[in-house]
């Protein structure tokens, strides 16, 4: 079984292979994802109804919760791909990682500010050293440590090397940097801010969300896969078939 | 020395960023031989001595010690002792405390003291000295100094020559003899030739180029 | 094992240590109420950067001279001369620095309940520090501008071990029960002293190669 | 003159400017009453320990490589030189960490009425720092473990900047007239100019003999 | 050429912490001269070229250029090129960048464009590369590409020879013909011989050992 996965890995896991493949699935998921996005846009903003305690204001739950979400997420892929890449010693891995970084950066940093600009209207202020804030923060250096360190590399083979390991030890600080953050918080600050648990929400509230939901996951996996792709000509541009491709 | 080769390449191939800078390579090596590596300045000598001591490891081929893959093989690492472009020396120490250093770090129950070491390759003076003060081809005999305090049985060593004068070329080449007679092996880069008799010649050519031996 | 070899230098963390938390009075506040409340905090948060700093060197020379080839390529294994390397770290920096604390502490007004969480989480969490600081500083042990690029790597994962370690000393202040979080602490630098060593050798393999 | 040659370092000390000082809420109190007490005098210790630590690479890089042989050898006068140096060192740490602070403020909780003395003060105020540590970068040049040695030789003349830089903003804070502090910070700042690039290329020559 | 010396070092004398290295050197260079420094590890060469290029001072005695005092003197800077033992290349940067660092450092009008002396040294495929991905030999090749770019008159190189290719040496001589030809001055270290014709040698001998030349 094991050995069967490995050989399926170095079968289709070739940079080749996934680009010819995924160019022929590119324009489904881009449709999908801009349909999704589309609808949960319009459902939410035009027809879900209006927060009683927040007004019209809430209505950038619709962008800031699956942001949030997809930027955690998005370590995760970053640190599979990289345990992928070390294990297995396959290109495509490597070259997945280093491209969910800048991805999952922007969708971090997008997170902060979806959620300080809903706090200005909410809280009364931009910022809080809240819990779910803070580990954000820290999500967000984490990302840009990958980043710097993926540039700083001249030679590509030892950057992606090197990227992977940092974001294994990140993700296994991930857990307790969130969970340290928390703990600290309510001991110094009993909870004054609630967010709305996601359990209370109103039921039409809810399915446009779930649509948002849906819709980014696709829309991070279609950015996912054309950064990989320029990444994939950028690395292997001096192979036949891509030179076969410009031409 | 009975000849069944100790130390092999076969098919050693190396690519970076999938280019590759030499391909094919195969050697064997018995004790008592003695390789030059030689080519133009960028060919990939200082790449194959790094390969070689497995410090880098090779896109394709394998690297075979008495037999076995020097991957991750300590009993290679234990008789196998490599001196690179850079000394390896601490500039912030003396001669004799970097020595100590080496000798704890491998271990070695070594044949001679760290004095009689110094003393053989000309730094009778200087032991005492932090290593900051040194020149050019001072720093180099300290490195070189450290093969006489291993038993290493393999040597690799790149551009071994650099800084030295006359007088340490031909003291390093009786160094060379006596390794070599004791059954040890050595693998040098230099682009100056020795005025050793048995030196064997592995030329690369410029990049990707394919060399067979 | 390895000979304990930079006689001097263990002063210098430590005098930064010093110089940079008595900036705090200057640039805040001198008045020692004032003080006592940032007294655990402005410790910790000095006592990271004098390590951070430090951390710089921790292979880098060694890469410089060549010798860490040497390493590298000697028969002992790699994650123990790591560890060496970690444990004189932490002795030029993390043991100074917790010895140098309670002086600080008092010049800063830390009350007295402070001094037992201060001592025990420094002498953890600089362990810590300097466990965690090693795979970074191998990952860039090879890049010229490395110094900036560590700090920016490391600091993130530093976050846990800073939050533990201050709020111990402010329980402690406040006359709670500060031993689950050094409990905490304990456990982190349990994990990190099992992992870091081997993250740090892989680190340190791939590092070199520039 | 000097060609601007480090792409991306710039963002470096930035980043570890916004780290440093995001470890203060977590290692001393969340709570924006507390946080404004201490934003100004935080944000300048940061910003002093983020100059500092660039300062290191200042000349080394250039010691390390021999290129800084052919600069002192070079016809043009070595003050004008090591101003080009200084300048693109400010540019680099200062002027980003200018910029940035105001952000920082917010999160930290500092009130409107401090913002502006911390711009003008941040801007005058790490460019001395840039002028000064010049000097201490020249001496330690040939120094191997030079990075904490010199931030013990400069630390001691960055006191003066900061404590005018942090009680500008403490004095427009409380609504005070912040101006003449101001005008002493820039007064110190004209001097180092016109002093600290001839001190610095004469410690230069004196640190390539190690 | 008119045979009045344009380079004179009158009776230097270097003491290190009381010790002499070398003493009472004199020495008397035209255009169109060249001097090789020789002399065993640790005698003084690098000193030396360091007190010809104003890094070091001399401990007795005085260097003159067109009859004046090197001390201090702007013109002698700008007439002189002086290269180590480190290459003095950044490594963050490329071949070109470096170069075009050192022209704009030195201000000169320079008869060759940048890329033309990268040729000429043979870099022609790495110019855009950064310099930490290359050779030991293409290093110094970044280094002596500088030379094509200044229009120094003395040139003082400290064991250029190193980690040059074969190639690389004869390339050099050649530079170096051309440059005397055209008036100019070299004083350079190496253990090696070139085969220029008209090379003067000015030997070291070992520590404290007094040299009349
Ligand atoms: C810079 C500020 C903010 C950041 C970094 C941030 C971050 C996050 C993150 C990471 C999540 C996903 C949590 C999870 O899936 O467990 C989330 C969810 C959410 N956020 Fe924010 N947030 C911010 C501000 C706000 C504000 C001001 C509000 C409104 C008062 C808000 C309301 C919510 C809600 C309702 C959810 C979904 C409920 C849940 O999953 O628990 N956030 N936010
Ligand atoms: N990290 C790297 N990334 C990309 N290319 C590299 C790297 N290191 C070396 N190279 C290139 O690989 C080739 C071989 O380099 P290597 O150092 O092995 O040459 P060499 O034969 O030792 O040359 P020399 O005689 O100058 O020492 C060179 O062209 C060099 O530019
Ligand atoms: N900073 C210093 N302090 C004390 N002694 C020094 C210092 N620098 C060099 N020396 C000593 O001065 C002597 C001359 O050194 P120098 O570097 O000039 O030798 P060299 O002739 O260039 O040798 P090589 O052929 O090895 O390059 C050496 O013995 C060296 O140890
Ligand atoms: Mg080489
Ligand atoms: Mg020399």
């Amino acid at each position: 079984m094991w050995q069967f996965i490995k050989k399926w890995f170095h079968r289709f896991g070739t940079p080749r292979w996934f680009y010819h493949t995924t160019s022929r699935w590119l324009p489904w998921l881009a449709l999908v994802s801009i349909g999704l996005l589309v609808l949960g846009s319009i459902w939410g903003l035009g027809f879900a109804p209006e927060d009683a305690r927040q007004g019209n204001s809430y209505r950038i739950i619709y962008i800031h919760v699956p942001i949030s979400v997809l930027a955690m997420v998005g370590y995760y892929i970053m640190a599979a791909a990289g345990a992928v890449a070390l294990i297995w010693k396959i290109k495509l891995a490597d070259m997945v990682m280093v491209s969910a970084a800048p991805i999952g950066a922007a969708f971090t940093f997008l997170a902060l500010l979806t959620g300080s600009i809903w706090g200005k209207p909410t809280w009364g202020t931009y910022w809080v050293w809240d819990a779910r804030i803070t580990s954000m923060l820290v999500l967000l250096f984490l990302y840009l440590g990958v980043i710097a360190l993926n540039q700083a590399f001249t030679s590509r083979d030892t950057a992606y090397k090197a990227c992977a390991i940092l974001s294994l030890v990140g993700t296994v600080n991930i857990p307790i940097i969130y969970k340290s953050v928390d703990w600290w918080y309510t001991l110094h600050q009993p909870a004054t801010i609630k967010l709305t648990g996601a359990s209370t929400i109103h039921p039409d509230m809810l399915k446009p969300l779930l649509v948002m939901i849906v819709g980014f996951y696709c829309f991070y996996a279609l950015l996912l896969i054309l950064h990989t792709r320029v990444e994939i000509l950028r690395r292997e541009r001096r192979s036949s078939w891509v030179k076969g491709l410009i031409r | 020395m009975v000849s069944s080769p100790l130390f092999e390449l076969q098919d050693i191939t190396f690519e970076r960023d999938d280019q590759a800078l030499f391909e094919g390579l195969s050697v064997n090596l018995c004790g008592g031989e003695i390789l030059q590596v030689s080519g133009p300045n960028g060919c990939g000598k200082t790449t194959l001595l790094h390969i070689l001591a497995n410090l880098k490891s090779p896109s394709q081929g394998q690297i075979l010690w008495r037999g076995e893959t020097t991957r991750g093989n300590p009993s290679y690492l234990a008789e196998q002792a490599f001196i690179g472009h850079q000394p390896g020396v601490k500039l912030a120490l003396s001669a004799r405390e970097n020595l100590s250093w080496y000798t704890q770090l491998y271990d070695s129950d070594t044949q001679l003291s760290i004095d009689q070491a110094l003393d053989k390759v000309g730094l009778k003076t200087r032991k005492d000295l932090p290593c900051s003060t040194y020149s050019a081809g001072q720093l180099r005999r300290v490195a070189l100094a450290s093969l006489h305090l291993r038993d290493a049985t393999l040597w690799l060593l790149d551009e071994p020559l650099t800084a030295l004068d006359s007088e340490g070329i031909n003291e390093l080449e009786a160094l060379f003899s006596a390794h070599l007679s004791d059954g040890g092996m050595i693998i040098f880069s230099s682009h100056q030739t020795l005025s050793l008799a048995q030196v064997g010649n592995l030329a690369l050519a410029d990049y990707s180029v394919s060399v067979q031996c | 094992m390895l000979a304990f070899r930079h006689g001097n230098d263990f002063l210098n963390p430590l005098l930064f240590f010093v110089m940079t938390t008595s900036l705090v009075p200057l640039a805040i506040s001198p008045a020692p109420t004032q003080l006592a409340i940032i007294a655990p905090g402005m410790i910790w948060i000095t006592a990271l950067l004098a390590t951070l700093l430090a951390l710089d060197g921790m292979f880098k020379d060694d890469f410089a001279d060549g010798s860490l080839f040497q390493i590298i390529l000697s028969p002992q294994p790699l994650w123990l001369l790591v560890l060496a390397k970690v444990s004189a770290h932490w002795l030029i920096t993390g043991l100074p620095i917790t010895l140098m604390a309670p002086l600080l502490g008092m010049m800063l007004a830390l009350p007295q309940d402070g001094y037992l969480p201060l001592i025990i989480g420094l002498a953890t969490g600089t362990a810590c520090f300097s466990l965690i600081g090693a795979v970074g500083a191998a990952l860039t042990v090879s890049l010229s501008k490395g110094g900036v690029l560590l700090s920016l790597i490391v600091m993130p994962l530093y976050f846990p071990v800073l939050i533990f370690g201050a709020s111990a000393v402010q329980r402690g202040v406040e006359g709670l029960d500060y031993l689950p979080v050094l409990a905490l602490l304990g456990a982190f630098f349990t994990f990190a002293l099992l992992t870091g060593p081997f993250a740090a050798a892989a680190a340190l393999k791939v590092g070199v190669n520039g």
